[in-house]
C-alpha cells in the first residue's frame, strides 16, 4: 500500500502497525499531529488514547501501561522530554518497554517551537541522573519515521528499555510517500515471558542481560521498584554490591550489544577520503552536497547515523585511519561531534546550526571543499 | 427468638495470639482495648521492645479484634473462641 | 495466659521476607496497612488482579510490603502510573497508596485530574502532616502554625482540606478517618474497593518521630489520644466544612458517595458508537 | 529534474491542501518523487501563506523550495512576499483579480480563479480552479492524477463541486497554454 503521509502521520501509523494500543501525550508543537492522529486511530483498533495533563503524566502513564501489558508510546518535543526526564530513569531502572518520540525543534528552552533544531541528541542519551543506557533511532523521511517507529517498539520490547524515536520538526511536516508493507511482511517482536512458576519466578534476574517480564494481572506478585533492587525485586538501597551488578547489566545489555544495535546508511563511502556525518533531516542535504561534490571528482561519502544510542564506537574507530577526515554536520552546535571526535581520536570539523533551518546543499558543499582542499 | 435473647447474654470470649519479635512496643494495642485486657511486658523481645501481654483476669477478652486491626506490626491477633452454651 | 504465635493469619497479603517494615515505632502507617489487609480479607478482591502504586516517601514504601503485583514509582507520579496501568488492563484492581506530601505537592495536579476523568482506581492517602522520609519538612497539609523542620516559627501556610480538594475534583467517593478509627477505616477500604470510578480516603495518622515531637506529640500514643479527643464523626457534610486546624475537631466521616460513568465506561461506549 | 512549486496566498484560501494535493497527485498517482512541505505554525495564521511542493524523476534529496519553478500567488502580499524568490524564468501564476503586478515579471499565467470560484457557487474552491488552472500550465502533474488527488482530500457531497471547479480551472488553462487566450505573457 501506498500513502502519501507526513512524519508525524507515518510515525503514529508505524506505531499501530507495532501493536501500539495505548497512547499517553501532552500537546506540543511539533509533535501534536502524532497525538491528534492517534486519537483517531487508536479507538479504531480497541486501544486507548488519553490526553495527560503534562508529560510527567504522559511518560508516567506509558510505564504503567507497559506493565499492564500493552505497548505504550509517547510524543513530545524538547521542553517535554525535559519534563519526562525522570520517569525515563524509571523506565531504565524498572526496564519497562515504551517508546518516546521526539519531535526536536530549537531550543533552549522555548526557543523555536515551529522550526527545526536537533539539539536533543545529548538530551535523549543523558537526560534523566545516574547511569543507564538507552537506545535513540533518527528517521531522515516520513518511510524511515514508519519503519524506524515499528523498530523502536520491536527494540523497547526486545531490550525492555525505553527507547527514543529523535524525529525532527522537519521530517514531522514534510510528506512523502510511504510504503506500507502487508501486515504479514512486518517483523514484529514481543516481550519475553517468564516460562517457570511464580515461586520460581526472579523477575530481575537475567541469563542473556534481558529478565523475561510478567505483567500486572499475570499472577506472579512481581515488585517493581525505582530504587536499586536484587533480582526478586526488592529494595537493596545501601548494597554498593547489588547496585553495581544492578547498573553494569542495566548499561551492558545495551553497550554489549552495539554492533547489534547499529544501525548506519553508507553512501559512496568506498574510497572515501573524507567522510560526512549526519542524521535526521539534515542528511538529506548531505547527499545532495556528496552527489554535487563526487560529480567534481571529491572523493567524499556520507555516513548517516540511524541508530544515534548507542554510539557506534567501534564503527568509527575502525574508519578513523582509512578516513582522513570528518565533517560532522548537525543542527546543533556539535553534540554528535563530540562522539565521532572521542571514537576517532582526531580532530573533526563541524558544520554546525543554530536552529530554525536544515543547511542547503551548497552550504555543505563549500565545507567539503574547503575541508578537503585544507583551506 | 426465645433463644436469641439467652445466648447473647453470654459474653464472647477471644484467645489473644502474640507475635512477640515483630513488636515495636508503641502501646496502642495496649492503650485502646476497650476492655483493658493487655498491659506491657516486663521481657524484652529481640528488637528490645516490651510487647504487650494478658493481664491476670484474661477472662475479660471479648475477642473484638481492635488490637488485631490496630497494631502497625501485624503482631496481635485473636481467634474467637466457639461460643458455646455449657 | 497470651498465646506465642510465629505467623499471622494475614500474612499471606503480605511479603513476610520483608517485614518488619521500616516504619518507625508508633508511626500510623502500619496501621493503615494492617486495615487494608483486614478489608482485603472481608471483601471479594481476586488478589492476583490486585495492583498496588505508591509514589515516594514513607507511604510509598506501602507498595513493597504487599503481596501483590506492585509498583513503586517516582515522587508524586504514583496517579498517572496508575492510570496507564489501569487502562491497560482493566480487569485490574488498582490501588494508589501514598502520602500527602506524594499526592498533593509534586502529584497535586494528577490528583485532581484523574478525579476529574473519574479514573477507576483507589487512593488511599496516609496524611501525617509533613515530609516523614526526608525529616519533617513542612507539607501541603500542615496545618497552620505547627512546628516542622523548614517551618521552625510556625508554619505560615494554609493548609490543603484533601477531602474538599478530592470532592470538588470529581471523585466519587470520598472518606477521612484517623489511624484510630481502624473499623470505620477498614469498612471504608472496603467500599472503596467494591465501588467503580475514582475513589478517595484520607487516613489522618501519626509521625511521631518527625511531626509528633515538634508539635507536643512525641509518641504515636500521644497523637492517637489527642485522635480520640478531637475526632468528630459526621457523616455526609459538605467537605469544605471539615477544614483542619491545630487544637480543633478533627471532622471524619463519609462525605461523598455518588455514580458517574468512569473514563474507562465513557471509552467503551465511543468504540462502540465509532465501530 | 527537479522542479520546485510555491503555492501562496492568505489564511482560509485553502493554500496549504493545494500543496498536499499537487504533491500527492504527483507522488502517487503519476509515480514520480515528490515532497509537501507547508509553511508551519503562527506564521501561517493570518497573512501569507504558503505551501512548498518539489517534483523530481529523481531521489529527492533537499526537501525543501528555495527557488521556485513556478509560484502560485493568490493575494498581493503573497506576491510580493514570494515572487522575488522566483527562478529567472520561472512561471508566475496568479489570481488576476487579487494581484496586482508590478514591472519587471517574467513568465505569467492568469486566472480569476475566485470570480470563476464564486460562480460555481463556493468561493471556497477557488484552490482547486487554480490547481486546474497550474495543471493545465504546467504540465508537472497529469489531469488524470490530480483530479483522483482532489476527489480523494473532499468530503462525498463536495466532490461534484470540486470536480467542477478542477475542470473550470483546467479548461481555462488550456486555453492559456494554447495561447488563445493570449494572456500567458
Amino acid at each position: 500500500m501506498i500513502k502519501f503521509y507526513s512524519g508525524n502521520i507515518a510515525c503514529a501509523e508505524g506505531a499501530i502497525a507495532a501493536g501500539c494500543r495505548f497512547f499517553a501525550g501532552y500537546p506540543i508543537t511539533p509533535s501534536t499531529e502524532i497525538a491528534e492522529h492517534m486519537a483517531l486511530r487508536l479507538p479504531q483498533v480497541g486501544g486507548i488514547f488519553i490526553q495527560m495533563e503534562d508529560e510527567l503524566a504522559s511518560m508516567a502513564a506509558i510505564l504503567g501501561a507497559s506493565w499492564g501489558g500493552m505497548k505504550a508510546m509517547t510524543a513530545t518535543s524538547g521542553p517535554g522530554l525535559s519534563l519526562m526526564q525522570e520517569n525515563i530513569g524509571l523506565g531504565a531502572m524498572t526496564e519497562t518497554p515504551c517508546v518516546v518520540v521526539d519531535v526536536q525543534r530549537a531550543g533552549p528552552s522555548t526557543g523555536m517551537p515551529t522550526l527545526i533544531g536537533q539539539a536533543d541528541v545529548m538530551q535523549a542519551r543523558w537526560g534523566s541522573h545516574g547511569d543507564y543506557e538507552i537506545i535513540a533511532l533518527s528517521p531522515s523521511s516520513p518511510q524511515e519515521c514508519f519503519d524506524l517507529t515499528i523498530k523502536s517498539f520491536n527494540l523497547a520490547e526486545e531490550y525492555r528499555v525505553p527507547v527514543i524515536l529523535l524525529m525532527d520538526e522537519s521530517v514531522s511536516h514534510m510528506s512523502e510517500k510511504v510504503i506500507i508493507p502487508p501486515k504479514e511482511k512486518i517483523k514484529i517482536v514481543e516481550r519475553k515471558k517468564p516460562k517457570v512458576k511464580p515461586s520460581e519466578y526472579l523477575p530481575f534476574k537475567a541469563d542473556d542481560y534481558v529478565p523475561p517480564m510478567a505483567c500486572a494481572g499475570e499472577g506472579y506478585a512481581v515488585h517493581v521498584t525505582g530504587l536499586t533492587h536484587d533480582e526478586k525485586g526488592y529494595p537493596q538501597a545501601t548494597s554498593p554490591e547489588v547496585q553495581e551488578k544492578l547498573v553494569r547489566r542495566l548499561c551492558d545489555k545495551i553497550r554489549k550489544n552495539e554492533r547489534k544495535l547499529r544501525d548506519i546508511e553508507e553512501f559512496e563511502m568506498e574510497d572515501a577520503k573524507l567522510a560526512i556525518v549526519s542524521f535526521g533531516t539534515t542528511a538529506r542535504s548531505c547527499k545532495a552536497a556528496v552527489k554535487r561534490a563526487r560529480k567534481r571528482g571529491y572523493k567524499v561519502g556520507l555516513i548517516r547515523l540511524r541508530t544515534i544510542w548507542p554510539f557506534a564506537d567501534e564503527y568509527f574507530e575502525k574508519i578513523a585511519n582509512e578516513i582522513k577526515q570528518f565533517v560532522v554536520v548537525e543542527v546543533n552546535y556539535g553534540q554528535i561531534k563530540l562522539e565521532v571526535e572521542r571514537c576517532v581520536g582526531k580532530k573533526v570539523h563541524l558544520l554546525p546550526k543554530m536552529g530554525g533551518e536544515i543547511h542547503k546543499p551548497e552550504e555543505i558543499y563549500k565545507k567539503i571543499k574547503e575541508v578537503y582542499n585544507g583551506n | 427468638m426465645k433463644y436469641w435473647v439467652k445466648e447473647e447474654l453470654k459474653p464472647p470470649h477471644g484467645k489473644v495470639y502474640i507475635i512477640k519479635d515483630r513488636c515495636k512496643g508503641c502501646g496502642f494495642c495496649i492503650d485502646f482495648c476497650p476492655q483493658q485486657v493487655l498491659q506491657e511486658s516486663e521481657e524484652f523481645n529481640a528488637k528490645g521492645y516490651h510487647p504487650p501481654k494478658l493481664v491476670e483476669n484474661e477472662k475479660k477478652c471479648i475477642g473484638c479484634g481492635f488490637c488485631s486491626l490496630v497494631c502497625p506490626e501485624f503482631a496481635i491477633y485473636i481467634e474467637k473462641e466457639e461460643e458455646k452454651n455449657d | 495466659m497470651e498465646i506465642e504465635a510465629e505467623t499471622h493469619p494475614l500474612d499471606k497479603y503480605l511479603r513476610t521476607d520483608r517485614i518488619p517494615h521500616i516504619w518507625c515505632p508508633g508511626c500510623g502507617l502500619g496501621t493503615v496497612l494492617n486495615c487494608f489487609l483486614h478489608a482485603l480479607e472481608e471483601s471479594d478482591i481476586d488478589l492476583k488482579n490486585l495492583a498496588i502504586v505508591s509514589g515516594i516517601g514513607c507511604t510509598g514504601r506501602v507498595a513493597g510490603y504487599l503481596n501483590v503485583d506492585s509498583y513503586h514509582t517516582t515522587h508524586g507520579r504514583a496517579i498517572p502510573f496508575a492510570t496507564g496501568l489501569k487502562l491497560a488492563n482493566p480487569k485490574l484492581k488498582v490501588v494508589v497508596f501514598s502520602g500527602d506530601g506524594d499526592l498533593f505537592a509534586i502529584g497535586g495536579n494528577h490528583f485532581i485530574h484523574a478525579a476529574r476523568r473519574n479514573i477507576d482506581m483507589t487512593v488511599i492517602c496516609v496524611n501525617n502532616y509533613n515530609y516523614g522520609m526526608t525529616g519533617g519538612q513542612l507539607g501541603p497539609t500542615t496545618p497552620l502554625e505547627a512546628k516542622t523542620t523548614t517551618s521552625p516559627y510556625g508554619n505560615v501556610e494554609h493548609p490543603f482540606n484533601l477531602c474538599h480538594v478530592a470532592a470538588a475534583s470529581g471523585a466519587v467517593y470520598v472518606a477521612r478517618w484517623t489511624a484510630l478509627h481502624v473499623r470505620r477505616l477498614k469498612e471504608s477500604m472496603k467500599e472503596a474497593l467494591n465501588k467503580k470510578g475514582f475513589t478517595f480516603i484520607e487516613v489522618i495518622a501519626s509521625c511521631p518521630t518527625t511531626y509528633g515531637r515538634r508539635n507536643k506529640m512525641p509518641t504515636g500514643l500521644d497523637t492517637m489520644r489527642y485522635y480520640k479527643e478531637k475526632s468528630v464523626i459526621k457523616h455526609g457534610i459538605d467537605p469544605s466544612e471539615a477544614d483542619i486546624e491545630i487544637g480543633g475537631d478533627i471532622i471524619v466521616g463519609k462525605f461523598v458517595d455518588i455514580e458517574k460513568p468512569t473514563f474507562d465506561e465513557i471509552l467503551k461506549k465511543l468504540e462502540e458508537k465509532i465501530k | 529534474m527537479r522542479k520546485e512549486i510555491k503555492f501562496s496566498g492568505f489564511g482560509g484560501q485553502g493554500i496549504v491542501l493545494m500543496g498536499n494535493i499537487a504533491a500527492r497527485a504527483s507522488a502517487i498517482y503519476d509515480g514520480k518523487n515528490a515532497i509537501f512541505t507547508p509553511s508551519y505554525g503562527p506564521e501561517a495564521r493570518g497573512g501569507a501563506a504558503s505551501s512548498n511542493v518539489v517534483i523530481s524523476d529523481d531521489e529527492i534529496d533537499y526537501p525543501y523550495v528555495t527557488e521556485p519553478d513556478v509560484l502560485v500567488a493568490m493575494s498581493q502580499e503573497a506576491y510580493e512576499k514570494y515572487a522575488p524568490m522566483l527562478k529567472d524564468g520561472g512561471l508566475l501564476i496568479i489570481d488576476e483579480d487579487l494581484v496586482k503586478l508590478k514591472n519587471g515579471e517574467g513568465k505569467v499565467a492568469k486566472v480569476p480563479a475566485t470570480k470563476i470560484a464564486e460562480s460555481l457557487g463556493k468561493r471556497i474552491v477557488a484552490n482547486i480552479v487554480m490547481l486546474g488552472f497550474f495543471t493545465a500550465v504546467t504540465k508537472l502533474i497529469s489531469y488524470e492524477a490530480i483530479k483522483k488527488a482532489v476527489l480523494e482530500s473532499v468530503p462525498p457531497k463536495f466532490k461534484e463541486l470540486n470536480e467542477e471547479a478542477l475542470d473550470k480551472g483546467y479548461e481555462r488553462g488550456k486555453k492559456v497554454k494554447d495561447g488563445k487566450n493570449g494572456k500567458m505573457a
